[in-house]
């Protein structure tokens, strides 16, 4: 940005703040606050005429009315049907005259009552909102407002409009701007002429929105020449989205195999590396969850300014606790079973079903809440209708993260080194010295305390309940064994191609059949590789 | 040396023969004792206890067909819940073409759940089931069938261990989805349930219950015989063989796929019996026998009462189903920490299983010798030794 | 393809490799009819994979294995190519571990292997005879009814031959009988291979030279999975190459 | 080894008699069954039930009982596991005698519980919305049927305020209750003149858990230029995650509105709610609702449950009104006979706890208000609309042709719950 337009920019702002100060509104105010009373309805039809009514007063402490309406703020107190903007602070309403912008006291739950609204007044809001935003300081705002104008298509936000993308220097705001006054000509414009400019322009925008405007369009039309030229570019619209449909798809398979890889990668080590058939490991991924929880009940109770970093702080600390109960599960029960596999399934099985109900001893059956932080939330939405969301995103790297991080432990550390040790010759390693008992029992909690960080990130996608294991315990089994027992590289390529599988199959065969063509694809692969997709070969099978 | 008398042979197995002797008992004493015995008497058993062992003994005989491929055989099945369903679906259909016009929509050929999802003509493979012989052809048709494909594909891979485990585990997953569906065709998740009665006597008589209960310990007993027969013949030797070292069996010219498979069938045909014999019991199929988690469940019947013996998984289906209904009812909010606890303790203190463990085994013995000894003081044989030759 | 009437093993440019390493390579090899040959060579000289080869268990990449001359064994697996008539031992002794000696002699009776036919299997009385015949041969009369786990290794082992000889093979294929054996047995081994491979063609792989010397037979030196040397024991023994192999690392 | 005899035997004794008690009926306390199940998939919901009857049972029993006699809860665990249902429902009628059953959730669990209390004549409530035709003798609903939830949601979805949807996508996990619903919605749209092609229907298995390709799908079928709506019927648990990915997909309510009928308060508490405010729901009770009876229900809840987090639900009123309606039953009854109470059943009255009252009808069915609630930030809904008076449950569905013949009426002259005509259809006219 120049200097000059930050200037532009600035003395705009000094301008509004001018404008908005009371003392010279005095006369102004008491028509404002009258409007601002009619807001009071219970009829939404009113409501929706009040809202109207409000922005047509032009004034500027519209804004922050609209906006608290909006966000469920504006309140009226049952005593004597004052409109209020409110703010939660304990239990107690801070209240805030719309008009003087003063607080002026404050009110309980039982005294004040929400200015409910319903979509449609929510869609009406946003759009009147997006005109009266659109020449904001903020660009973020901006971009938001002319977002809002596309999709209210309101003719008469024509003019300010025009007026905001005169000013406008942000290249992404003045598209999005571009794209708004285009769907508005387009829709209301009364020349043919600029009713087929505004097609060409929409043409340049390949996102669902603008082909929804142009479905509409040729629905609702009668003109030939506009439906010719609508349909073409719809077609252009479509075919592009098509394409960048399957990138969407790919990323979807992807973020399933992450999910997948995730949940098996701990079990890949407790079940592929020692042998164990370990069926607590699902609730070894639902006590990371509920670490997750307990780590961000602190932070809301404590440091609710920092609940961004929670997940950074609940990673240690899943993996510390579901590492030490993994030790003492190990110590406990696993070594006493050694060379008994099927053994360990029973006991195990035993065992999940007591962690299962300990959890729903101390935290109940229900869900718990886990927050998505802030940089987890949300989603770069490409203007080509591709969306790819943060969290998602988030988990594929850490998934990769984590499997990176095992590789290096297996491969450069002592540790790593005698676990691969004892694993695959037990007497030997002892008798150079190895404390295999112990190696043992890292292991498996190492095994474990990578289920608890898996617990963690799926925290952040799916329920948190004492059932949360139960879900992901087969899918895990089956990626191990796809990918081959006893060998992480097998884990990774087996979880990806199968939530790839899956999510390829889902569109044509929908979720449910997709899901059985993939066990069948299981079932049969390993027909064909009995021992997974990277199995060992040669002599070494038969040890 | 010289094999006894398949009956004797029985006999020498001290638990065995008690167990059986009590089922076979009661078999006949516990619908007599429902029956003939008024209520107010303290001999009399309930309906409710009736049907309650009815399913507790069809349990018992499907622990006995996993304990026939994973005890002998070393194949651990954890998908066995999947014939049993089929069997019970199978005859399921049987029972909801027999309710007839009775249904709520008075439908006189199509059920209930068609009806209401607006389906005009009868799905091709329900043909037939109205027909008593072709649905018990098809209780072990359709099992066999599935475990006979199922069972060619993975042997002749030479899928084995885990691998085999969790594809069996793969394929009851598959089936319980593809039984979720509406589309299916088998009532989806309700599954089939309002049945009336089969072969014109209502399921809600006693009469029906006691002679479902009878047949169900019969069930038992005949699977117990076949099992028992099988082991003790060249191939229950052969199995053991392959389940110990595979390979040298295959060296030794034997083809190991096709005694899996034969064991894999026996078995899944077993399952399927027990299957139908349960749902008139129950009242009602669905997909939720299809659960891995069930099929996982049945295995640790087996584990607990201890495989590789056929005794074993009777005792510990009975057990553990016993424990079950015992405790979700008197410990509702804690019962799992039993169960669990039970599974853990049995696998650290008794590795075996019940059977398996020295005291119990020989407390039965003890009061054999002494019953022994009561009946025919003088010439009783004692057939631990073998007979000199 | 060439006619090797009194050829009973055949294998002609055999290679097989494993994940780029090449087990067995190029390897040809002929066994008269009646013959006692033993096989030496270092670890990872490729005689295991060669038995995996014979008897069905590995498939090699490319090459020829007949049997009797025109049998293709490359075709089979490995319960066909034992009913041809093959005996394979381990390495390690794998015998049944939980069936007593008697009831391991009896599953390797050559007769019918089908589940039908064992089901309803009865033993006959020469068949029984048989049994002892061979208990007596491998010397474990006194330990018939006990489990086969109960027994010493080297009574393993002796079983596991036994479990051979009911089989009748044609060709027996033994892996390192006596390792893990004492002086006293080792020598009882030699004379009970020897007395097989009367009437049995045999194939001794072994580390022991000493043993190996008492069989007294022609000797084919294994490295890198191809035939180094073959000739009587001295003569091998003498061969430059062999000592480089055996000494030289 | 004679001790080891001993205490087999002894064992076997115990075992033995717990089985074989009989139906003894202790006199002096009128027992309750509660048949929740509080393990497995099921727990997650119908735990709170049990909580609540519990309640309810301390309630009555501190106002001096029934009948002068205290209640006595007999609660036993069904373990999310239909077959167990009829088993324990059978425990609680034939050993433990009790005179009424709250319980089940899931449909399967009431069709496995059915002929059980048909064949012994026993008496259960079952609170939770379904999908309707049925009508049982021994079985009150006391949950919605879909005309008393589906209907008038699809109706304010169409409506100008709800945003007049012209295009609908019926997401649903793929059981009974959705299929059934979804039929009905697709009959009633078909009716409003939406054709089949602006109708998307897409069935998912339980506790589906990856939504990115499902609600992808939603928004290219909403891209055809008519406003979309979504009517969703996903079950419980996979409801979480689908919120998840909405949200995170940034689907707006006001662009691409999605109104549930298994959604509540309980499955919103573990969940941030904030981007899914708009998204709707539709019940017969909510807990932001503005009632005395409400607020002492709640105040109530919160203290016998000991967390002040916790919050209350429709099933939990239906629950509430199901009992209240049979302790006045049993006190008009004088008796807790069954036969006696299901007859002094008809026509009972109760308040419901968001207004108005409740009225069982001779269908074994409620009439009860609608009510549409939009999401909000605190993770409770904000009443949008409701319906002027009660809507009388319908047990057997007008929109499914077959359904449509029957009726369900459990007096004179009918006395059947799927009957085209009367079962007493010549009355005597002299």
């Amino acid at each position: 940005m120049t200097i000059l337009s930050k200037f532009s920019w600035l003395a705009l702002f000094a301008v509004l703040v001018a404008f908005t100060a009371p003392v010279q509104n005095v006369a102004h105010a008491d028509e404002f606050s009258k409007i601002v009373q009619t807001l009071n309805t219970k009829s939404k039809k009113k409501l929706g005429k009040a809202i109207d009514a409000v922005v047509a007063t032009g004034d500027e402490r519209a804004v922050p009315v609209l906006e608290a309406l909006l966000e469920g703020k504006l309140f009226y107190r049952k005593t004597d049907n004052q409109v209020f903007i409110t703010e939660k602070s304990g239990k107690v309403y801070l209240l805030t005259d719309p008009s003087t912008g003063k607080e002026i006291g404050e009110a309980t739950r039982k005294e004040a009552k929400k200015i409910g609204i319903n979509n449609r007044l929510r869609g009406q809001l946003k759009g009147a909102l997006g005109g009266m935003t659109l020449m904001s300081p903020d660009a973020e705002k901006r971009l938001k407002a002319a977002n809002d104008v596309f999709k209210a298509g309101d003719p008469a936000m024509l003019k300010i409009l025009k007026k905001a993308l005169l000013r406008e220097e942000d290249g992404t705001v003045k598209e999005r701007m571009n794209r708004a006054l285009a769907a508005i000509e387009l829709e209301h414009a009364k020349d043919l002429q600029i009713r087929l400019l505004a097609v060409q322009k929409l043409g340049e925008y390949t996102d669902p929105e603008v082909a929804a405007l142009l479905n509409k369009i040729i629905a609702g039309t009668k003109d030939e020449q506009l439906i010719a030229s609508a349909t073409e570019t719809l077609s252009d619209v479509e075919s592009s989205l098509a394409s960048w449909a399957i990138v969407g798809n790919l990323f979807q398979g992807v973020s399933l195999g992450s999910v997948l890889l995730l949940a098996a990668v701990g079990l890949a080590i407790t079940f592929g590396v020692m042998g164990v058939i370990n069926m607590a490991h699902g609730e070894m991924v639902m006590l990371g969850a509920y670490t997750t929880f307990m780590v961000q009940e602190v932070f809301r109770n404590y440091f609710p300014g920092a609940f961004d970093w929670s997940l950074l702080v609940a990673l240690p600390a899943a993996f510390l606790v579901t590492g030490l109960v993994g030790i003492a599960i190990e110590r406990g029960i696993i070594r006493w079973l050694y060379g008994r596999p099927l053994e360990t399934l029973l006991a195990t099985w035993g065992l999940s079903l007591v962690l299962q109900q300990i959890i729903r001893s101390f935290f109940g059956p229900t869900n718990q809440e886990v927050g998505n932080p802030s940089w987890m939330s949300g989603a770069i939405e490409t203007s080509t209708g591709l969306v790819l969301t943060y969290n998602r995103i988030w988990i594929i790297l850490f998934s990769l993260a984590v499997i990176a991080l095992l590789a290096v432990i297996a491969r450069r550390t002592m540790f790593g080194l005698q676990m691969r040790a004892v694993t695959q010759n037990r007497a030997m390693a002892n008798s150079m010295g190895i404390r295999s008992g112990w190696v043992d029992a890292l292991t498996f909690a190492l095994g474990s305390g990578i289920a608890g960080i898996a617990g963690v990130a799926l925290s952040q996608i799916d329920n948190v309940s004492p059932n949360l294991g139960q879900s992901y315990i087969i899918d895990s089994f089956m990626v191990v064994v796809f990918g081959g027992v006893g060998n992480l590289w097998g884990t990774l390529v087996g979880a990806f191609s199968l939530g790839i599988a899956n999510k390829f199959m889902e569109p044509y065969a929908g979720a449910v059949l997709g899901k059985i063509l993939v066990l069948v694809g299981i079932i049969l692969f390993i027909q064909k590789r009995p021992r997974g997709l990277f199995a060992l070969k040669g002599r070494a099978v038969e040890a | 040396m010289i094999r006894q008398p398949f009956i004797l042979r029985i006999l020498q197995d001290r638990l065995a023969s008690f167990i059986l002797g009590l089922l076979l008992l009661s078999a006949f004493l516990v619908p007599a004792l429902n029956l003939y015995v008024s209520p107010e008497s303290a001999l009399h058993v309930p309906s409710y206890v009736v049907t309650l062992l009815g399913k507790y003994l069809t349990y018992a005989l499907l622990a006995l067909s996993v304990d026939l491929v994973w005890g002998y055989c070393g194949i651990l099945s954890l998908g066995h819940g999947a014939f049993f369903a089929l069997g019970g679906y199978a005859m399921g259909m049987h029972m909801m073409r027999q309710i007839g016009d009775r249904g709520v929509y008075g439908d006189p050929v199509l059920p209930d759940f068609m009806v209401f999802l607006d389906w005009k003509e009868l799905p091709w493979y329900w043909y037939g089931f109205d027909n008593f012989g072709f649905a018990l052809l098809m209780v072990l048709l359709v099992p066999g069938l599935l475990a006979f494909i199922f069972g060619w594909f993975a042997f002749r891979s030479r899928v084995t261990g885990v691998y085999l485990s969790i594809i069996t585990q793969a394929m009851t997953y598959a089936l319980l989805l593809a039984f979720f569906r509406n589309d299916m065709g088998f009532g989806g998740n309700n599954g089939l349930t309002d049945f009336k009665d089969i072969l014109g006597f209502d399921l809600k008589s006693d009469g029906m219950r006691a002679s479902l209960f009878f047949l169900s310990a019969m069930a038992v007993i005949f699977g117990y015989f076949v099992c028992k027969f099988i082991v003790e013949s060249r191939l229950g030797r052969v199995i053991i063989a392959i389940r110990d070292a595979e390979s040298r069996a295959r060296f030794l010219g034997y083809r190991v796929e096709y005694y899996k498979l034969f064991v894999f069938v026996v078995s899944a045909v077993l399952a399927g019996i027990a299957g139908a014999l349960y749902v008139p019991q129950v009242g009602i199929i669905n997909p939720s026998e299809f659960a891995p988690a069930n099929s996982i469940e049945i295995v640790i019947w087996v584990a607990l009462g201890g495989r590789g013996t056929l005794i074993g998984p009777i005792i510990g289906a009975l057990v553990v189903n016993y424990a079950k209904t015992y405790f979700t009812g008197a410990l509702p909010e804690i019962w799992l920490y039993m169960l669990g606890g039970l599974f853990i303790l049995t696998t650290l203190f008794l590795p075996k299983g019940i059977t398996g463990t020295e005291s119990i085994a020989q407390s039965f013995e003890n009061y054999r010798l002494k019953l022994a000894r009561w009946l025919r003081p003088h010439d009783f044989p004692d057939l631990n030794k073998e007979p000199a030759e | 393809m060439k006619q090797h009437t009194d050829t009973i093993l055949y294998l002609d440019s055999v290679s097989v490799s494993f994940d780029g390493f090449k087990a067995i390579n190029n390897l040809s090899l002929y066994i008269e009819q009646g013959e006692l040959r033993a096989i030496i060579g270092p670890n990872g000289a490729g005689k295991t994979t060669m038995m995996d080869i014979i008897t069905g268990k590995t498939r090699p990449d490319t090459g020829t294995v007949l049997f009797n001359g025109d049998t293709a064994l490359t075709e089979l697996d490995e319960a066909a190519i034992a009913n041809l008539g093959i005996g394979r031992k381990f390495q390690k002794p794998t015998v049944f571990e939980h069936h007593t000696v008697f009831d391991n002699l009896e599953l390797s009776l050559k007769g019918n292997r089908t589940p039908f036919e064992s089901l309803f299997f009865k033993l006959k009385t020469e068949q029984r005879d048989r049994i002892d015949d061979v208990l007596k041969t491998i010397n474990l009369q006194d330990a018939r009814n006990q489990e086969a786990g109960s027994l010493s290794h080297g009574q393993k082992q002796w079983l596991e031959i036994g479990m051979l000889l009911m089989q009748d093979p044609d060709l027996l294929l033994v892996d390192e009988p006596v390792a893990g054996m004492t002086d006293a047995e080792t020598i009882e081994t030699a004379r009970l291979l020897k007395d097989i491979s009367k009437n049995h063609s045999v194939i001794v792989v072994e580390h022991d030279m000493d043993f190996v010397k008492s069989l007294d037979c022609r000797v084919n030196v294994l490295h890198e999975g191809s035939v180094l040397a073959e000739g009587s024991l001295d003569l091998v023994q003498s061969n430059p190459e062999v000592i480089e192999v055996y000494l030289g690392r | 080894m004679k001790k080891t005899v001993k205490t087999l035997l002894g064992a076997g004794a115990i075992a033995l008699s717990g089985l074989a008690a009989t139906a003894v009926q202790a006199a002096d306390t009128i027992k309750v069954g509660v048949l929740h199940s509080l393990s497995g998939t099921m727990a997650i919901s119908e735990t709170t039930l049990k909580d609540t009857v519990l309640m309810m049972v301390e309630g009555q029993n501190k106002k001096g009982g029934l009948l002068g006699k205290k209640l006595e809860a007999v609660v036993v665990d069904p373990a999310s596991n239909w077959p167990l249902f009829a088993e324990k429902t059978r425990e609680l009628i034939e050993k433990e005698g009790v005179d009424v059953i709250f319980g089940c959730w899931t449909s399967v669990s009431r069709k496995s519980v059915l002929p059980v209390v048909e064949e012994l004549n026993g008496m259960l409530f079952y609170p939770v919305q379904y999908e309707g035709e049925e009508s049982s003798r021994n079985v009150f609903y006391t949950g919605a049927a879909p005309n008393q939830q589906a209907i008038p949601a699809v109706d304010y979805l169409l409506s100008e305020d709800g945003g007049g949807a012209e295009r609908i996508v019926l997401l649903g996990t793929d059981y009974v209750y959705p299929r059934t619903t979804n039929k009905i919605l697709r009959s009633y749209l078909n009716a409003k003149g939406i054709k089949d092609a602006d109708i998307m229907e897409n069935y998912t298995p339980f506790g589906h858990s990856d939504w990115q390709t499902i609600v992808a799908d939603v928004k290219k079928f909403a891209s055809a230029g008519k406003k979309t709506a979504v009517v969703s019927t996903i079950n419980g648990d996979a409801n979480v995650p689908f919120y998840k990915e909405l949200g995170n997909q940034g689907i707006k309510a006001e662009d691409i509105p999605v109104v549930a009928f298994s959604v509540g308060e309980e499955e919103l508490a573990g969940l941030d709610t904030a981007p899914l405010v708009g998204h709707l729901a539709a019940w017969n009770y909510f807990m932001s609702v503005d009632a005395p009876e409400n607020e002492e229900f709640i105040t109530a809840w919160k203290k016998f449950i000991k967390d002040d987090k916790r919050v209350t639900n429709d099933p939990m009123e239906a629950t509430y009104i199901g009992f209240k309606m049979w302790t006045q039953a049993v006190k008009q009854a004088g008796s807790t006979n069954v036969d006696a109470v299901r007859q002094a059943m008809y026509g009972q009255k109760v308040k419901n706890l968001t207004g108005g009252v409740a009225v069982m009808n001779t269908n074994h069915h409620l009439s009860k208000p609608v009510l549409i609630g939009e999401i909000q930030d605190d993770g409770q809904f904000d009443i949008v609309w409701q319906t002027e008076g009660e809507v009388v449950g319908d047990a057997w569905s007008d929109f499914i042709p077959e359904s449509a013949k029957l009726t369900a009426d459990w007096t004179y002259p009918w006395v059947c719950g799927n009957c085209s005509k009367p079962n007493f259809e010549k009355m005597p006219t002299n």
